[in-house]
């Protein structure tokens, strides 16, 4: 993570950006962005005829564009979107515009501190992964699922490495998919490659692969396990010794499995979107003990407590402890903790944050059009036009608020802090 | 022949009602843990007020769109099927057996209207058989079993039929009843006869999956 | 009694899937397949379906094929009878030849339409008996080129026409542009998150169809939806691996389908006038995923108009005045039972509307569907031959004054194009949603 | 075969003339049971020549078919009731219901039958057309 320990943690509000005006200044403005510190907000706007530009803090960046979309903050607090200059595209950070240039650039992505920035990108019929502003040396005939290293220096990608046309089924049943790691292909192929993991260390990557039509398993650095399976999902690289993990189908069942062998005893009728514990030494899952039941399981044994309609987004605490996810039942949303759902119901419920103490767990949430923060359990503040992920100070004791308050011409766009402690 | 008429009359008849007890049970708890493993399914979603409500429309005369198309089919399958059911059950001399044997009564058929009865499942035997054997699409999934299976059913009403009214070999007669009736019992469950057992749970259970999932009749 | 009967006519079909599938074949393997899926991946109720069916002959009118060959062999139960019977019947041991016929009869001679589960008087379910052999067929590699390849598209690019992460976003910004010389201020907000509505289509609308994209921007506009779509993979809802046997890919699918709008946000998906799309969301994706029911609710076009409507949020300027007829597609008729909304939504918008017979749950099918006319050319005469029942309902339909027919799937509307064309019927066939384009009161309820 | 069906012949005859006895009727002739408790037949009445029943089956004592109970239910051994009808004391609680009547009588004819091993069982054997 970025460190937030510099941003301003004074206990108050402050109002940032008077947004309700911004229709007054431009023919239209998209729905706006707020920067991780919440010192900044922005959106999208039309400036004139076919002109699009960005308005930051209420002033527009002086370059405008044919087209602006997927504007989004960096988590060290720089302004991203991909713009069309010229019919030609790139990636405006902060009003700068990259000088790589091609027909198209999508997925942007960033490093965890935010330094990395990614795109996947298209040029004369070629396709490349671009990392900060530099793109692969070679280009493939097509690619999909760009996976960033947590560092951001690195990516990768399926490609297809061999050329077929449409109806060549046989051929593609020999394999004509690969991953190019920053543009370097692995030396085999595969029917079909999917979602990739970097390791911690940011040289290893790992992939879902198809070997035959009914053959998954996970190959690492272009090696497949020896064992084969009805299917796998994600696989993720342990941040303690480098060993891969994925969840994996046997027999119609799934369960966890380490380097090819399994290492959790149950098998659920679902198990995918395994995480690790920041110090890799225990494992959490989202599962379905039965069908059409859902929770999280915990180094093998799930919760108690199931959800009718799903379970998603799983974290795990900094120290390890906790696992919160998100549930609903019954159309409603809620957060559970360590399998105790929270009593408030919500629309819709947004991945829970701990505090970097473990101590609090916070999650935006949408009630009857409004949203709000909850905080353990508890409605932190007033309801919000629109707001953002809490984020906790880097002590814990203190929370910041980023949303829009009031609707229309009226609306304003604040941060706050608060203290948490009593 | 007394003899016989003794073993087919007494232990043989225990013997058919436990296969056709014990083998429906069988058969219908097996096919209900093999779906708990396999196909667990159809217990999440069984719903008990659509399952009925698709049966309601399946069991009255007329009430899904194929029977109101197929009148004269829909006709003979439901007399068939009421006289089938209800002939072995009300019969007269079959109430005087029951009473003698576990002093319980219940209400019976009249001979004359038994004797009709009778000749309906008969003739709708025959319906069945010339169907089998004219219509293309029906004799083209025919199979042998299926000619036996037909006559396992008719057997124990052609002999009924005559025995009651003691023609020629009445005695025989009698015995081939009780024995093709008990053969019949016994072989409910583990022939296609065993149609009987499934009809609520695969009626059932396609109700459900129209009604509460798809929103829509099955009928 | 007979075995089943290998017509002259079946056997000149020419598919390079089937052919060069079974080449490889040997018989073990086909025992080893056939019983490995009907022991690991079936139960009580293909047992029960099996030993319940009384050889009756009562579903074969419920199946268009027969209705409109009348030969035995295109009765429901008789594709049951070439197929699993026999594979039941021999414990596995069939002939390459056989595996080939059995998957051609279960991929171009049944649209898994369900209609004779209401014909059967037990409810048996041939369609998903249909599945288990082209389950079985996939495991053996012997599968329609065609539906192949989509497959496959399917499990590279996650949509059905090879349509690459670049070129969806690219055509969204295109219909983006087009629909803002209609209307100035219309968006196809990309990747939006917390908006109301997910709105997802099939892989053949960017490719062949992109008016309709422009034409539900333009719907979602007037009707003030706070909606976007996603400019990932998982913005395609359609789904071929669910009509190959290929369930993994299925599962794959819908997976990257309901987390694309769990990502987002979205409180519910809408997806476009498609039906098997829709029958692989709510009905067999998400199953095999292991919910119970779409995590995030579906709504289909139908339903989603019918709201709109009931709610006021769209007007209409104009009826439309040509007398319309409406087929009733499967996936979301016995799929759904949307057809009395189908019905309140045509009657909103057209000023005639004339039933076509049979209609509602019991209405005909297209004979597209259940990945049918995904088999492409090599069996695009048996599907169109093989649907005259659909041709005469029709003709019934115009000669009583009807000259649109309003076909709310995509498939639906291929096999529909066809057979108006082959028969010459000349009836203008429309989505539900092009002619509420054309009447509705356009760019009211924009707000940014 | 033929043996039996011959057997089977003598039996009827001495069942039915069993039941010429029980009911009353004269006691030399051919006849049949008839009992008036029955308001609606519904089987042909039973042939029953008396005295050859009891020949064949060495029935001596009267009593051993015209039984004789006390109010207590205890059996009289001393005593028989030739002179009255079954249905005198085997009265039908509702007369449109004539199967306990049935049952007595086929208890008494059929049930003797079967533990004698001897005898017509069926019921063609004895409501003969």
């Amino acid at each position: 993570m970025h460190d937030s320990s510099n941003w301003d943690w004074d206990i108050g509000k402050k109002q940032i950006a008077d947004i309700g005006k911004w229709k007054d200044m431009f023919e239209w403005v998209e729905e706006p962005c707020a920067s991780p510190d919440g010192e900044k907000v922005a959106a999208v706007v039309k400036t004139g005829d076919m002109e699009f530009s960005v308005c930051q803090n209420g002033a527009a960046w002086e370059n405008t564009f044919d087209k602006v979309w997927h504007l989004r903050f960096s988590p060290d607090n720089r302004l991203a979107g991909l713009v069309s200059d010229m019919g030609e595209w790139t990636v405006a950070v902060d009003e700068q515009a990259w000088e790589s240039r091609f027909e198209f650039v999508w997925n942007p992505q960033f490093s965890r501190d935010g330094s990395g920035i990614t795109v996947a990108a298209q040029k004369e019929r070629k396709y490349f992964g671009v990392i900060n502003d530099v793109p692969w040396e070679k280009g493939f005939f097509h690619i999909t699922n760009l996976a960033t290293s947590l560092d951001g220096k690195q990516t990768a990608a399926a490609i297809q490495t061999v050329p077929f046309s449409e109806g060549e089924i046989f051929k593609f049943q020999e394999g004509c998919y690969s991953v190019a790691v920053n543009g370097k292909t692995w030396d085999r192929n595969f029917i079909n490659v999917w979602d990739m993991a970097f390791s911690h260390d940011h040289e290893h990557v790992a992939a879902e692969v198809r070997t035959s039509l009914y053959d998954y398993t996970i190959a690492v650095d272009g090696v497949p396990w020896n064992e084969t399976f009805l299917s796998v999902w994600k696989p993720r690289f342990s941040p303690e010794d480098g060993s891969v993990t994925a969840p994996v189908r046997i027999g119609g069942k799934w369960t966890l499995a380490r380097n090819g062998k399994q290492i959790w005893n149950s098998s659920f009728a679902q198990l995918w979107h395994h995480i690790y514990s920041p110090d890799g030494k225990k494992l959490a899952a989202i599962v379905a003990p039965e069908f059409g039941k859902w929770t999280v399981a915990v180094d093998d044994i799930p919760w108690r407590h199931t959800f009718g309609d799903l379970a998603a987004d799983p974290v795990f605490s900094p120290d390890g402890k906790r696992v919160a996810c998100v549930g609903k039942e019954k159309e409603k949303w809620t957060v559970c903790v360590n399998g105790e759902p929270w009593n408030s119901m919500s629309d819709m419920a947004w991945k829970p944050v701990f505090s970097p103490d473990s101590k609090h767990v916070a999650a935006k949430v949408e009630k009857n059009g409004h949203y709000t923060i909850i905080m353990d359990g508890q409605a932190l503040k007033n309801d919000f036009e629109a707001v953002w992920d809490p984020v906790f100070s880097p002590d814990g004791e203190k929370i910041l608020i980023r949303g829009i308050e009031g609707k229309g011409d009226d609306a304003k766009y604040c941060r706050e802090v608060l203290s948490l402690k009593k | 022949m007394q003899t016989l008429y003794n073993f087919v009359s007494g232990p043989l008849v225990w013997l058919s009602f436990m296969i056709f007890i014990g083998g429906s049970l069988y058969r219908l708890i097996s096919m209900a843990v093999l779906a708990k493993k396999k196909d667990p399914l159809v217990y999440v979603y069984m719903d008990w007020y659509y399952a009925l409500r698709s049966i309601f429309h399946w069991i009255i005369p007329f009430g899904s769109e194929n029977m109101k198309k197929r009148p004269v089919m829909t006709l003979v399958t439901f007399v068939f099927h009421i006289c089938l059911i209800g002939i072995p059950i009300f019969l007269f001399a079959h109430v005087i057996l029951w009473e003698e044997a576990w002093n319980i009564s219940w209400w019976f058929i009249s001979d004359p209207v038994a004797d009709i009865m009778t000749l309906a499942v008969i003739a709708s035997c025959i319906f069945f058989l010339v169907r089998r054997l004219v219509l293309p699409e029906v004799r083209y999934l025919t199979s042998y079993s299926d000619f036996v299976i037909l006559a396992i059913v008719a057997v124990p009403f052609i002999t009924g039929f005559w025995a009651y009214h003691q023609w020629f070999g009445y005695r025989l007669m009698l015995i081939l009843h009780i024995l093709s009736g008990e053969i019949m019992l016994a072989a409910i469950p583990f022939t296609r006869l065993s149609h009987a057992l499934f009809f609520p749970v695969t009626r059932g259970y396609m109700g459900s999956e129209f009604g509460a999932v798809k929103n829509a009749k099955d009928w | 009694m007979a075995e089943p009967a290998l017509k002259e006519e079946s056997r000149e079909i020419f598919d390079e899937g089937l052919n060069r599938g079974i080449e490889k074949l040997t018989s073990e393997k086909i025992e080893q397949v056939i019983n490995a899926v009907l022991e690991d991946e079936t139960g009580a109720r293909l047992k029960v379906y099996v030993d319940t069916c009384v050889h009756c002959g009562l579903c074969s009118e419920a199946c268009h094929f027969y209705v409109s060959f009348r030969e035995p062999r295109f009765s429901p139960a008789g594709k049951v009878k070439q197929t699993l019977w026999e594979m039941l019947k021999k414990k596995g041991k069939v002939s390459p030849e056989f595996i080939r016929r059995a998957s051609e009869i279960a991929s171009t001679e049944c649209n898994l339409c369900k209609r004779c589960s209401m014909y059967c008087p037990f409810g048996i379910d041939v369609a998903y008996l249909m599945l288990v052999v082209r389950r079985i067929c996939h495991k053996l590699g012997v599968t329609p080129q065609y539906i192949q390849d989509t497959a496959h598209s399917h499990s590279a690019t996650f949509n059905q026409m090879w349509v690459k992460d670049d070129e969806w976003i690219d055509t969204l910004m295109w219909q983006e542009e087009e629909a803002q010389d209609e209307i100035p201020d219309l968006r196809i907000p990309l990747d939006k998150e917390g908006a109301d509505v997910f709105y997802s289509v099939i892989g053949p609308e960017p490719k062949f169809r992109a008016q309709l994209i422009y034409q539900a921007a333009v719907i979602m506009d007037a009707a003030g939806i706070n909606w976007t779509m996603p400019a990932t993979p998982g913005w395609d809802n359609s789904d071929m691996c669910m009509y190959t046997g290929d369930n993994e890919m299925m599962g794959r699918l819908k997976k990257a389908h309901f987390e694309s709008a769990m990502r987002l946000k979205a409180k519910r998906i809408v997806m476009g006038e498609c039906g098997h799309a829709f029958r692989s969301i709510y009905d067999m994706g998400n199953r095999w995923l292991a919910w119970q029911m779409p995590p995030i609710p579906v709504t289909h076009a139908i339903e989603f108009y019918y709201e709109l409507f009931r709610e006021g949020k769209l007007k209409i300027a104009r009826k439309y005045e040509t007398p319309v007829t409406l087929h009733d597609p499967c996936n979301i008729v016995r799929g759904r039972g949307l057809h009395e909304m189908a019905r309140y939504v045509v009657n909103e918008v057209c000023e005639e509307f004339v039933e076509m017979h049979p209609n509602r749950e019991h209405n005909f099918c297209c004979s597209a569907g259940g990945g049918v006319i995904n088999c492409g050319p090599p069996f695009r005469n048996k599907r169109v031959e093989g649907n005259k029942a659909k041709a005469d309902q029709l003709f019934d339909a115009k000669a009583r004054g009807a000259k649109t027919l309003i076909a709310p799937c995509h498939n639906c509307h291929g096999g529909l194009e066809d057979i108006i064309h082959h028969y010459g019927l000349g009836l203008e066939l429309k989505f539900l949603g092009d002619i509420i384009y054309e009447c509705m009161e356009k760019g009211q309820g924009s707000e940014m | 075969m033929k043996k039996k069906r011959l057997a089977a012949y003598i039996a009827v005859s001495v069942f039915v003339s069993v039941f010429a006895v029980i009911s009353g009727f004269s006691q030399e002739d051919v006849t049949t049971v008839h009992d008036s408790a029955f308001r609606r037949m519904m089987r042909p009445a039973v042939r029953f020549l008396h005295d050859d029943h009891n020949e064949k089956a060495e029935i001596e004592e009267c009593s051993v078919c015209h039984h004789s109970y006390d109010a207590m239910g205890r059996k009289l051994e001393d005593e028989s009731s030739e002179d009255m009808a079954c249905s005198e004391c085997h009265t039908l609680k509702n007369v449109d219901d004539p199967v306990p009547l049935i049952r007595v009588y086929h208890l008494q004819c059929k049930g003797c039958h079967l533990e004698k091993n001897a005898g017509p069982v069926m019921c063609g054997e004895c409501h003969a057309n």
